[in-house]
């Protein structure tokens, strides 16, 4: 009992050090000016590097463990957000990006704006700015694994169906 | 044509180093105009309300509580705040501020975005009134 | 593989669709592309934009003039500012004043440095989608510099509010002065050893070379703007056809190549980069001295008016029009990448699938800016409508009315 | 006490988690020197362990439309068939765990397993994405795989034996980088078209393609395909340090050679553009073989003039 009780704790240890030093993450623009876009591209480059602390940019939701979510959320991009968002394996975290991303910024009160990416999806960690400094996204991503040095929560998050509009005739499968 | 055009680059960076910033561990200044994180200095302040009129955002909110005591409460939420400055640039009076160093507002808990200016004892009054109607 | 002639329409059997977008690592925003494919050989192309639309048009009628400047300037994030400038001159030219020659120097000025960041951007995106990971790496280490640089004029590295109605905000130092020429001259030398790799790399002109080749004829056809006709050899600059702010001062040169192909484009582009570190440098030795703003009044006389810019990309046109309230009447915008997104489907076809990502941001594409509008497609037969060169004319007027 | 050594050379030395430590280190350095030559930092050193221990304890998502044994049985098929290769090359310098004449045809079949498993697994998808990276990772796989072969085979032709202890043997007082460096250069290329290295990286080509025929796979899948490729990069590495650069005599020269190797993977990989599916196979079948047929011919006159 106690012995399993150990194995147990040493292997959350070696699972949390191992997500809190390789977050993969996707990049998904779901309605921004590309100005946070840039910027998060900008991590990547030789100047901030973020592949230092482990993060590397996929380009397929089912390899990434941060979603990294830039602009308010228009209507037709809603569902596309969502269905990444689901196509995620667990455990999975979200970082919004920019002032846009919280609470739609300088675009509140447009026609076509559902507000901020936490009105779709839960998210974790918020960065504000417009946009923020690639410092500021690589400190938003420090808090992140902070956080999860922590311990993860164990619930997954699940999405409802009123907040999910069940995508229909599409083929499974990628976009 | 020549094969491989930047081997002169890839050999230069090898012999000198990456040129990347430890930004994490190691945080450089900011330039001076760089635009972070609104202050406001009640001192002035006549409560005219440009400021609110003219954000982009919706990010600034002044709260009248007694005009000529010059009482004002000033919320500012960060989430909302473009950093665009037209706050500080229509401000006759010069209370506002955008300091260049407080860039660092990434956050877990969006509780935090909301900031209040003022007397203390304003700001508590505020955030009572806040709690009522909302209660 | 099968090789299939791309004129000669498949017979009837189902097509294997590619889609890119709205996620795709090749795209930095949405954009919903599907290329019809016969083994690597893209046979048809459509596109579907609107992921990002945000309705700002609409959201600039309901606010007021000040605040509509800092919205338009979010039409898109890489060129802000020629956005900015373009609505604060319209609204100048509307209120009748006119900003001091100072603050539309720096306008120019701020409008350069940020072609420099664009097209750097630019250069590193497409080597990325080429697997040129190096170059990519390269042009964005030193796109640093002037973003170095433009966050310490202005405030802020992409968004950079420079403008005011009436004005500019910021002032440019002698530190400042000199910081620019540091930065433009080291860039300078560093934009030679691009050209270089641009036109010498085997290995990269095997990816560019005689890829989305664009005719003269094709291009003035399509109405194509920017670099990317500039690249087909159509002589189109707005700051030479129509100069606006300083360049009237100082006179710019036409860079064209006449290829049109994608190596052209990244020609063009980079000796586009040398002729605006020459500007720089002109309007850094000849700054007026004067005030930054002139005051406009909030409430703006009627009347409507129109504005033309050069963007890193094209043309950028808009038209905006005051009833004499606080508010804007009507603010349309139209942005280069507009035009130019015709020319990519046109060009798709015949190509390997491994050369789309490459023709599509052979033109600089930046949805943000596109997505204002939405497109009107038949659902039921899924055919794209084709409108003749009158009909456009005539839908155009009575829409303007 | 037999079956005892038996199951150590397949678990811990040189089979198994050795040699997935080694081929994690490997990855690493790779890695790290791209980034150096593109003027970043780089990944840290236990990088690669953190990103698979991270995957193996992440969620597998079971798309939709897809074989599931066949889905769950890939990824182990291409690791063990990897691992198993690792049992007739002299890893780490030392004699292979086991060897019989003709291994050399068996290891390099062993390693083909892996992508002809990446192949399958992308076939089995109904995802579009990765349908184009199968076809285009066996398309790539058909290309290379006969140059490659060829290129080995130069050196055993001359050592007259089929077996690789024994090349690797004759191999270490004669460098066949000097008398065969047209065969050299194929193998290496060779060895980067099988790890679908930049430039050779169409079939997983991320702005066309996302991740080819791994867009679907996540968690466990994934971490073994990768483990997979980091163990056929060192045996990859040692077959043409072995076969090329002297031979493999101890654990220094097996670490000298080929870092050394990688270094010049590294720099290619580096400078290169990515090649389209079709200009690779053009490259291989055009230059790579034909000059490694003539290469040929001329060893077996010159071989025949002499004896």
């Amino acid at each position: 009992m106690d012995i399993n009780k150990t194995w147990q704790g040493v292997l959350d240890q070696v699972k949390t050090w191992a997500r809190v030093n390789s977050p993969w993450a996707i990049h998904y623009n779901s309605g921004s000016c590309n100005g946070c876009d840039i910027e998060i591209l900008a991590t990547l480059t030789p100047r901030y590097d973020a592949e230092r602390l482990g993060v590397k940019l996929e380009g397929s939701p089912r390899h990434a463990d941060v979603l990294i979510c830039t602009g308010p959320v228009t209507r037709q991009s809603r569902e596309r957000l969502i269905r990444i968002y689901d196509q995620m394996p667990e455990p999975k975290f979200v970082i919004a990006v920019g002032a846009c991303a919280l609470s739609g910024g300088a675009f509140q009160g447009c026609y076509n704006i559902m507000g901020g990416i936490d009105e779709v999806i839960p998210v974790d960690v918020f960065v504000p700015g417009c946009p923020p400094r690639p410092e500021a996204i690589i400190d938003g991503v420090v808090k992140l694994l902070g956080q999860l040095q922590g311990g993860v929560s164990a619930e997954p998050v699940t999405l409802t169906e009123e907040s999910v509009p069940a995508p229909q005739g599409v083929k499974p499968g990628l976009a | 044509m020549k094969l491989g055009g930047m081997w002169r680059d890839a050999i230069k960076a090898l012999v000198q180093g990456p040129s990347t910033q430890k930004y994490p561990f190691e945080r450089l200044k900011t330039p001076e105009r760089f635009r972070s994180k609104l202050t406001w200095d009640l001192t002035n302040c006549t409560g005219c309300g440009l400021c609110m009129k003219d954000c982009p955002a919706n990010a600034i909110e002044v709260v009248t509580l007694d005009r000529k005591a010059k009482r004002f409460v000033f919320r500012y939420r960060v989430d909302h705040c473009t950093f665009c400055g037209q706050c500080v640039e229509s401000c006759n009076k010069n209370c506002l501020e955008l300091p260049e160093d407080d860039w660092e507002l990434a956050t877990t808990n969006r509780q935090d975005f909301e900031v209040y200016y003022g007397n203390e004892a304003d700001v508590q009054i505020v955030l009572d009134g806040e709690a009522e109607t909302g209660a | 593989m099968a090789t299939h002639n791309p004129t000669q329409k498949a017979p009837e059997r189902e097509t294997f669709k590619i889609p890119i977008g709205p996620q795709h690592p090749a795209l930095k925003e949405p954009g919903h592309f599907e290329f019809a494919v016969d083994g690597e050989t893209v046979t048809d192309a459509t596109v579907r934009l609107g992921y990002v639309h945000r309705g700002i048009e609409k959201g600039v009628e309901s606010r007021t003039w000040i605040q509509g400047q800092y919205l338009v300037e979010r039409v898109c994030g890489i060129c802000s500012h020629v956005h900015a400038t373009t609505y604060c001159l319209a609204v100048e030219k509307l209120a009748g004043v006119e900003a001091p020659p100072r603050a539309q120097a720096i306008r120019s000025l701020v409008a350069e440095l940020e072609r420099i960041h664009s097209h750097m951007l630019w250069l590193g995106v497409a080597a990325h989608e080429a697997g040129f990971d190096m170059l990519f790496m390269y042009s964005w280490r030193d796109r640093e510099t002037v973003m170095n640089l433009l966050e310490g004029i202005t405030g802020n590295r992409v968004n950079y509010s420079a403008n005011i109605l009436g004005g500019v905000k910021c002032d440019i130092t002698p530190e400042q002065d000199a910081a620019i020429r540091a930065g433009v001259d080291y860039l300078e030398e560093r934009t030679r050893h691009y050209l270089d790799v641009v036109q010498n790399d085997t290995m990269f002109m095997r990816r560019t070379k005689n890829v989305g080749t664009m005719t003269r004829e094709q291009a003035e056809q399509m109405g194509v703007v920017g670099p990317t006709a500039r690249a087909s050899g159509v002589p189109r600059d707005i700051r030479v056809d129509a100069p606006y702010a300083a360049y009237k001062d100082f006179p710019v040169n036409v860079i064209t190549e006449t290829a049109g192909d994608l190596h052209a484009r990244f020609v063009v582009r980079v000796n586009e980069l040398f002729e605006t570190f020459r500007l720089i440098r002109a309007i850094l030795d000849h700054l007026p001295e004067g005030d930054l703003q002139t005051r406009v009044k909030r409430k703006i006389p009627a009347g409507e008016t129109i504005m033309r810019i050069e963007a890193p990309r094209g043309e950028l046109f808009y038209y905006v029009k005051s009833a004499g309230g606080e508010t804007p009447d009507r603010v349309k915008i139209r942005t280069p990448t507009l035009p130019n997104m015709a020319s990519v489907l046109e060009l798709a076809v015949g190509h390997q699938l491994a050369d789309m990502p490459m023709i599509l941001t052979g033109i600089d594409p930046c949805f943000s800016c596109n997505d204002r509008m939405i497109t009107v497609r038949d659902t039921h037969s899924n055919q794209r409508d084709v409108w003749t060169w009158d009909q456009l004319r005539k839908y155009g007027m009575n829409a303007a009315q | 006490m037999n079956t005892l050594v038996a199951f150590l050379t397949m678990v811990i030395f040189p089979g198994g988690l050795f040699l997935l430590f080694v081929g994690m280190m490997y990855e690493w350095l790779d890695r790290k020197l791209v980034a150096r030559f593109q003027n970043r930092i780089g990944p840290r050193w236990f990088q690669p362990i953190a990103d698979n221990v991270k995957l193996l304890a992440k969620e597998e998502v079971l798309p939709e439309g897809v074989h599931p044994q066949l889905f769950y049985v890939l990824p182990v098929i291409a690791l063990s068939g990897a691992l198993t290769a690792a049992l007739y090359v002299p890893m780490f310098g030392f004699e292979p765990a086991t060897s019989f004449n003709g291994d050399l045809i068996a290891t390099i079949y062993l390693l083909s397993l892996l992508t002809l498993s990446m192949g399958l697994a992308g076939a089995n998808t109904l995802d579009r994405y990765s349908l184009v990276g199968a076809t285009r990772t066996l398309t790539q796989l058909f290309s290379y795989e006969a140059p490659f072969l060829l290129a080995l085979l130069g050196p055993a032709l001359i050592a007259e034996s089929w077996q690789i202890g024994e090349i690797n043997d004759y191999a270490r007082d004669h460098w066949f980088i000097l008398t065969q460096p047209i065969g050299f250069v194929v193998a290496l290329i060779g060895l980067m078209g099988k790890l679908e290295l930049p430039p050779f990286d169409a079939p997983e080509a991320e702005t066309e393609i996302v991740a080819g025929a791994m867009t679907e796979y996540s968690g466990r899948g994934l971490a073994l395909f990768h483990l997979g490729k980091g163990v056929e990069l060192v045996i990859g590495l040692s077959l043409v340090a072995a076969f090329y650069l002297g031979g493999l005599a101890n654990p220094i020269d097996f670490v000298v050679k080929t870092v050394l190797l990688l270094g010049f993977l590294a720099s290619v990989q580096a400078l290169m553009t990515r090649l389209r599916i079709d200009q690779t196979v053009g490259l291989w079948w055009r230059y790579g073989a034909l000059l490694v047929l003539t290469q040929y011919l001329v060893v077996i006159i010159v071989e025949g003039t002499i004896a």
